[in-house]
């Protein structure tokens, strides 16, 4: 394996090194879980065993498990149509998400929501959205309610890049300066909106977005989790604490296509992108070099933590698959409260 | 009219009523003061609510008693503190956000339709909206196309919203204590034209359920069906049938959803004869329902085509002399009565 | 079915045409690039419909023909996408915008609804926004209440907008090529699992006015009025009844606005029986209007009420068992018609 | 009358003495007879021989004014409810503006549009709109027409600072940007969203709204006609030129109400600041010095000036008055092209 290549440099988070040392730990076990649990979904889809499509997040662990890991159970996220991440890392059990992605009773939305509108409120996930940017106002407004009832919840307003798009965004962010909400939005900029790299899309500078409406804003390698954890902890700290909105920026990508039938993808971004990002700037590969070269963790440590994620993806699917679906009558359930 | 004692007593309340003269403005005014009172978590969100109290002064004086905490002065920023409300209703809150010409719906639709609606269904119940938004509707006040249309169709049309349309301050007061406490979202319309109308209202507190249709005038020829201020409209012109001979009896249904179809086609049933009225574009608009409803549940007792009156296909247009051609009018509901009363 | 011929001779074509098989989805991409050649002021833009051709493959290889100057990828902002095509379309051109999913109306009802609507109107006739906008419509692709939606009614309520909704390639050519060369704003729908049916489209150029009606199987005992992907599921329907000595007729309004009301009312007037299919949510759905219109028309001819048949009105279930329930299929088409014949 | 008080430098226009003494002299009176014209509108209002409310921009007229003048007569802009001003700068004629807002036939939009919806496609004007924001997207389209049809037309978009709460602002400002076009975004801030300080509304600082799309921005004094003709003709040759977008930031103030009828504004405004721009900042009043100060006009010129803009007021509401309202029949045409 090579060299760890930092395109920024960690920020120190100076916690007591045993802390440090199950804190960075635990990010890996939940980035495991994460991209164990992608690639049986993608295995769902190529089997034809799961209904629709999903959007997979592989390629982009450290975001959300670097920003989850500074979040309290009762601090709330929002999350996109690429939600599994989110959803896990906020603490999500995998067997009730493939249960939701199989359209079953116990899934997290007994099967109503499906892939892109998991939401559990048990672990403060106010749902995935399959509408780009359209949670923004959700999670500003989360935030406005914690801070009305002086509660020292914060929300995190999880978002890609093509989501720069849409007016609601600049609509909320506004609201959330001026009321100095404690809301985080963190941008993953995977460099496509689909199948448009965002330079075609999208003028100027992008953490320009936030700062116009006097938000502070930072940026971090997104693939370098220790990097989002360091960042989103100092902005995460601030706003419990009363200092108002913030938006990270971070530079990320996703290993497979779209969604997981976008097979075909040259005409839109070459081989060798791909292969660069999946050699050179895999999140697990570069924790895992880190944990090594720290003394953390050897090779079958980690081994032995994706062994367990194997088998509790292994049990989960399995539970989903035999789980039965939700009873016909339920189709006019939940229409109103 | 049946309108005071009736729903009184669904509150279970005994005694006379101590019953006072209200505008339509003040009736919400009290029902936004009364439930910001007793509940914390109710606040209200939207442009210049606060010190100017909205344009139209509908609010005036909730600032000074609650203040800039609960009645929040917004960016004109329709779609964002629609989405602020969605999120705090989820979390909790119990907003009312003020969205100031039901002409900005098309700004919301999107958050209210793939959002609010959506939550608690996509959710499998777990999650819930408890949101009012309260917005206008209602021409000829000369404010021109874009500040001049009723388009409550647009959001009964969606599964997982509410919709009230009150014709009277007593209605108007019952049914918005009865939204903000109501744990879905629910679009409230008022009549900017009828702020200023008066009628009596209890001192007592009361609370009115939503889908439950009532009957403003009773009669035995004609149904008149009329929402929000056609009902005003169609008083008067069950004013005029009377004086020709006509009994017509005037059903208002007060919310678009729950829709109370029984008693809409038990009247159309009892009188053989059916016209509903409304102030929203017509073609595809809610007079379409009502009158689909009617045609098919009082088929057997119908005696003539069920006949709708709504506004104009046109966008509304500036010019007085115009625009008053695009509404119902008493008048021209009469007309419509009479002829289908074989009397024209 | 009378299609292609009768339509066809209204271009003043004679002689047999040139037939072929072609998915929906490539006769209108056929449409578009006719009408991208024959007029240098049209354009399409929307979310990835350039190199990737649109999600579903729509427009695969225009802009290998027209270039990205005139098929643009767009930032993902339909509201703005929307908004610009109203300006280029009041300033002299023919924009195309795509609107991915049905659904994102809602982000675009202003522009549509305020802007697009109401330009020509309010500057008194001077003033013009030949404006296409093509989004999708449908149900059961398992993707969920926020990408199933068909949203028709909403836009089908507006004065100044006209709404086509194709249910064959046929039709789907000759109604596109024709909105784009109307001077308002049309909306167009298509039903995103129909883009791989195949049907008869000839060779020969062609255009079908907007506002007539289609028969699409002359029948006598009953009128299956239906819509976009519902006309296919009502001509099965019409099958199963055949089998069953009930002879259905299956009337593709094309339009709803302008609605062909008049073929729509002498083909119930004729069976005596009317039943209407559409993939909208059913409440204060166009399913309304349409049997609201043949009610009132077919009146004295009515053997039995108006039946409509919508989506159900519930957000649409992302579990296939959940969300096959919420559609009309030719087997409750079938039975709700057995029972409207008295056959059930 | 008190000496000028320029809050920011006027830039120079390097133009001939005699072209630049028509040049502000024409201002002078375009000013003049919007200023009139708007007086006569209150006048209408108050004796109740107006329907509706109307949006007054009294005090407005420098940035209109000045805007304008660097415009050709095909150029495009788009307007707002509070329009009279653009309308009428940008080459309307009073007698068929007063019969519009009086819903009369020869209105420029045979009495359909009103006070709100003034369009004349004749000068370029797209139409104001109802919708506070609703003509970005307009406006952004005309200029998108003009480049692809390589015409050098160039567009401006008028609006308020209210209007920087509307997120479809945001989404075609990136797309301008993106594809370069040639629209200005002209930010009227008269310190007023309605009855709102913009200062309780508007996070950071309003350029940054632009600038974050990299936008090319300016500011300047809007009081002052010829800072902002100064500013506006480069704004408009860079982008006739093919140099992209620009956002021009005027600071400005409303003599009136927000409309007609917003007589008590105490609780929003004090009187002394409305004394204060009626007295120290009326564009009109520091133009007519300025002219008198360079020798270009006297008072008793001014005066001329303003008796032929009166007499044009007169017989234009006289015209207006005594026009007739459009058949009833019209009622119904124009809805479908
Ligand atoms: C409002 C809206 N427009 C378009 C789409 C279709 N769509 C789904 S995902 C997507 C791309 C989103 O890109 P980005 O925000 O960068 O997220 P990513 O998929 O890269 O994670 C689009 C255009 C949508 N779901 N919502
Ligand atoms: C989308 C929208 N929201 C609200 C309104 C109501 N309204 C009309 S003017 C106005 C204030 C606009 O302020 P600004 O943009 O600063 O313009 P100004 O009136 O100061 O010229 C508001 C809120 C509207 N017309 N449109
Ligand atoms: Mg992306
Ligand atoms: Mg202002």
């Amino acid at each position: 394996m090579t060299q760890v290549q930092a395109s920024r440099p960690t920020r120190k988070s100076h916690s007591a090194p045993a802390e440090e040392r199950e804190r960075f730990l635990s990010m890996y076990r939940q980035m495991v879980r994460i991209r164990l649990f992608e690639e049986q979904v993608n295995d769902l889809y190529k089997t034809a065993r799961m209904p629709g499509l999903a959007h997979l997040y592989s390629g982009e662990e450290a975001v959300a498990v670097g920003v989850c890991a500074t979040l309290r159970r009762d601090d709330y996220i929002t999350s996109t149509h690429r939600g599994h991440g989110h959803c896990l890392a906020k603490g999500a059990s995998i067997d009730r998400m493939f249960a939701e992605l199989l359209g079953k009773a116990p899934g997290y939305c007994r099967g109503k929501g499906g892939s892109m509108h998991i939401a559990d409120q048990d672990t403060g996930n106010l749902g995935a959205n399959a509408i780009v940017g359209g949670s923004a106002g959700i999670a500003t407004g989360a935030a406005f309610a914690s801070k009305m009832r002086g509660q020292d919840r914060v929300a995190v307003c999880f978002f890609g890049d093509g989501a720069l798009g849409q007016g609601l965004l600049y609509e909320v962010m506004n609201m959330a300066s001026l009321w100095k909400l404690p809301v985080i939005y963190v941008c993953e900029n995977n460099l496509y909106n689909e199948y448009t790299h965002y330079t075609e899309t999208t003028a100027g500078a992008l953490t320009e977005r936030a700062k116009a409406f006097g938000i502070h804003t930072d940026a971090v390698d997104g693939q370098d989790v220790r990097a989002v954890y360091a960042a989103a902890r100092q902005l995460v700290d601030r706003a419990r604490g009363g200092d108002g909105p913030a938006f990270l920026l971070c530079d990320t990508y996703r290993f497979y296509g779209h969604h997981v039938g976008d097979i075909q993808r040259t005409y839109y971004r070459s081989k060798e992108e791909e292969e660069h990002w999946k050699t050179q700037r895999d999140p697990l590969i570069l924790l895992g070099q880190w944990l090594s070269a720290e003394g953390i963790a050897g090779e079958s440590d980690l081994e032995h933590l994706r062994d367990e994620a194997r088998a509790e993806v292994e049990a989960g699917v399995r539970f989903a698959l035999d789980a039965p679906f939700p009873e016909l009558s339920e189709v006019d359930q939940h229409v109103y409260a | 009219m049946s309108t005071p004692s009736a729903t009184l007593s669904q509150t279970g309340h005994t005694g006379a009523p101590t019953v006072r003269e209200l505008t339509l403005a003040q009736a919400i005014r009290e029902a936004l003061a009364e439930e910001l009172r007793r509940d914390p978590t109710v606040y209200i969100m939207g442009e210049d609510v606060a010190e100017a109290g909205t344009p139209f002064k509908v609010l005036s004086g909730l600032v000074e008693e609650f203040g800039p905490q609960r009645i929040i002065d917004s960016p004109i920023s329709e779609a964002g503190i629609t989405g602020l409300g969605v999120g705090a209703a989820m979390t909790g809150m119990r907003p009312v956000v003020d969205i100031m010409f039901g002409d900005f719906l098309g700004l919301i639709m999107d958050q209210l339709a793939n959002q609010a609606a959506k939550v608690h269904y996509m959710s499998g119940g777990k999650l819930k909206v408890p949101l009012v938004v309260r917005t206008t509707l209602g021409a000829t006040r000369r404010s021109a196309a874009q500040h001049s249309q009723s388009l409550h169709a647009w959001v009964s049309h969606i599964p997982g919203l509410k919709v009230a349309l009150p014709s009277t301050p007593y209605d108007a007061k019952g049914l918005l204590k009865t939204a903000i406490r109501d744990d879905n979202p629910v679009v409230f319309f008022e009549d900017k034209m009828m702020y200023q109308l008066k009628g009596p209202v209890p001192e007592e507190e009361y609370t009115i359920p939503l889908g439950v249709a009532d009957v403003k005038r009773a009669g035995t020829d004609i149904t008149i069906v009329a929402t929000s201020s056609m009902v005003q409209v169609a008083l008067v012109a069950a004013d005029n049938l009377e004086r020709l001979g006509i009994s017509a009896e005037v059903v208002d249904p007060r919310t678009m959803f729950p829709l109370d179809k029984e008693t809409l086609i038990a009247s159309a049933q009892k009188t053989s004869r059916a016209i509903v009225v409304d102030e929203g574009y017509e073609r595809y608009g809610v007079t379409a329902e009502l009158a689909a409803v009617i045609a098919e549940g009082a088929f057997y007792s119908l005696d003539a085509p069920v006949k709708r009156m709504g506004a104009m296909d046109v966008p509304v247009p500036f010019s007085p002399v115009l625009e008053d051609q695009t509404v119902p009018t008493p008048a021209t509901v009469t007309e419509l009565a009479k002829t289908l009363c074989g009397r024209a």
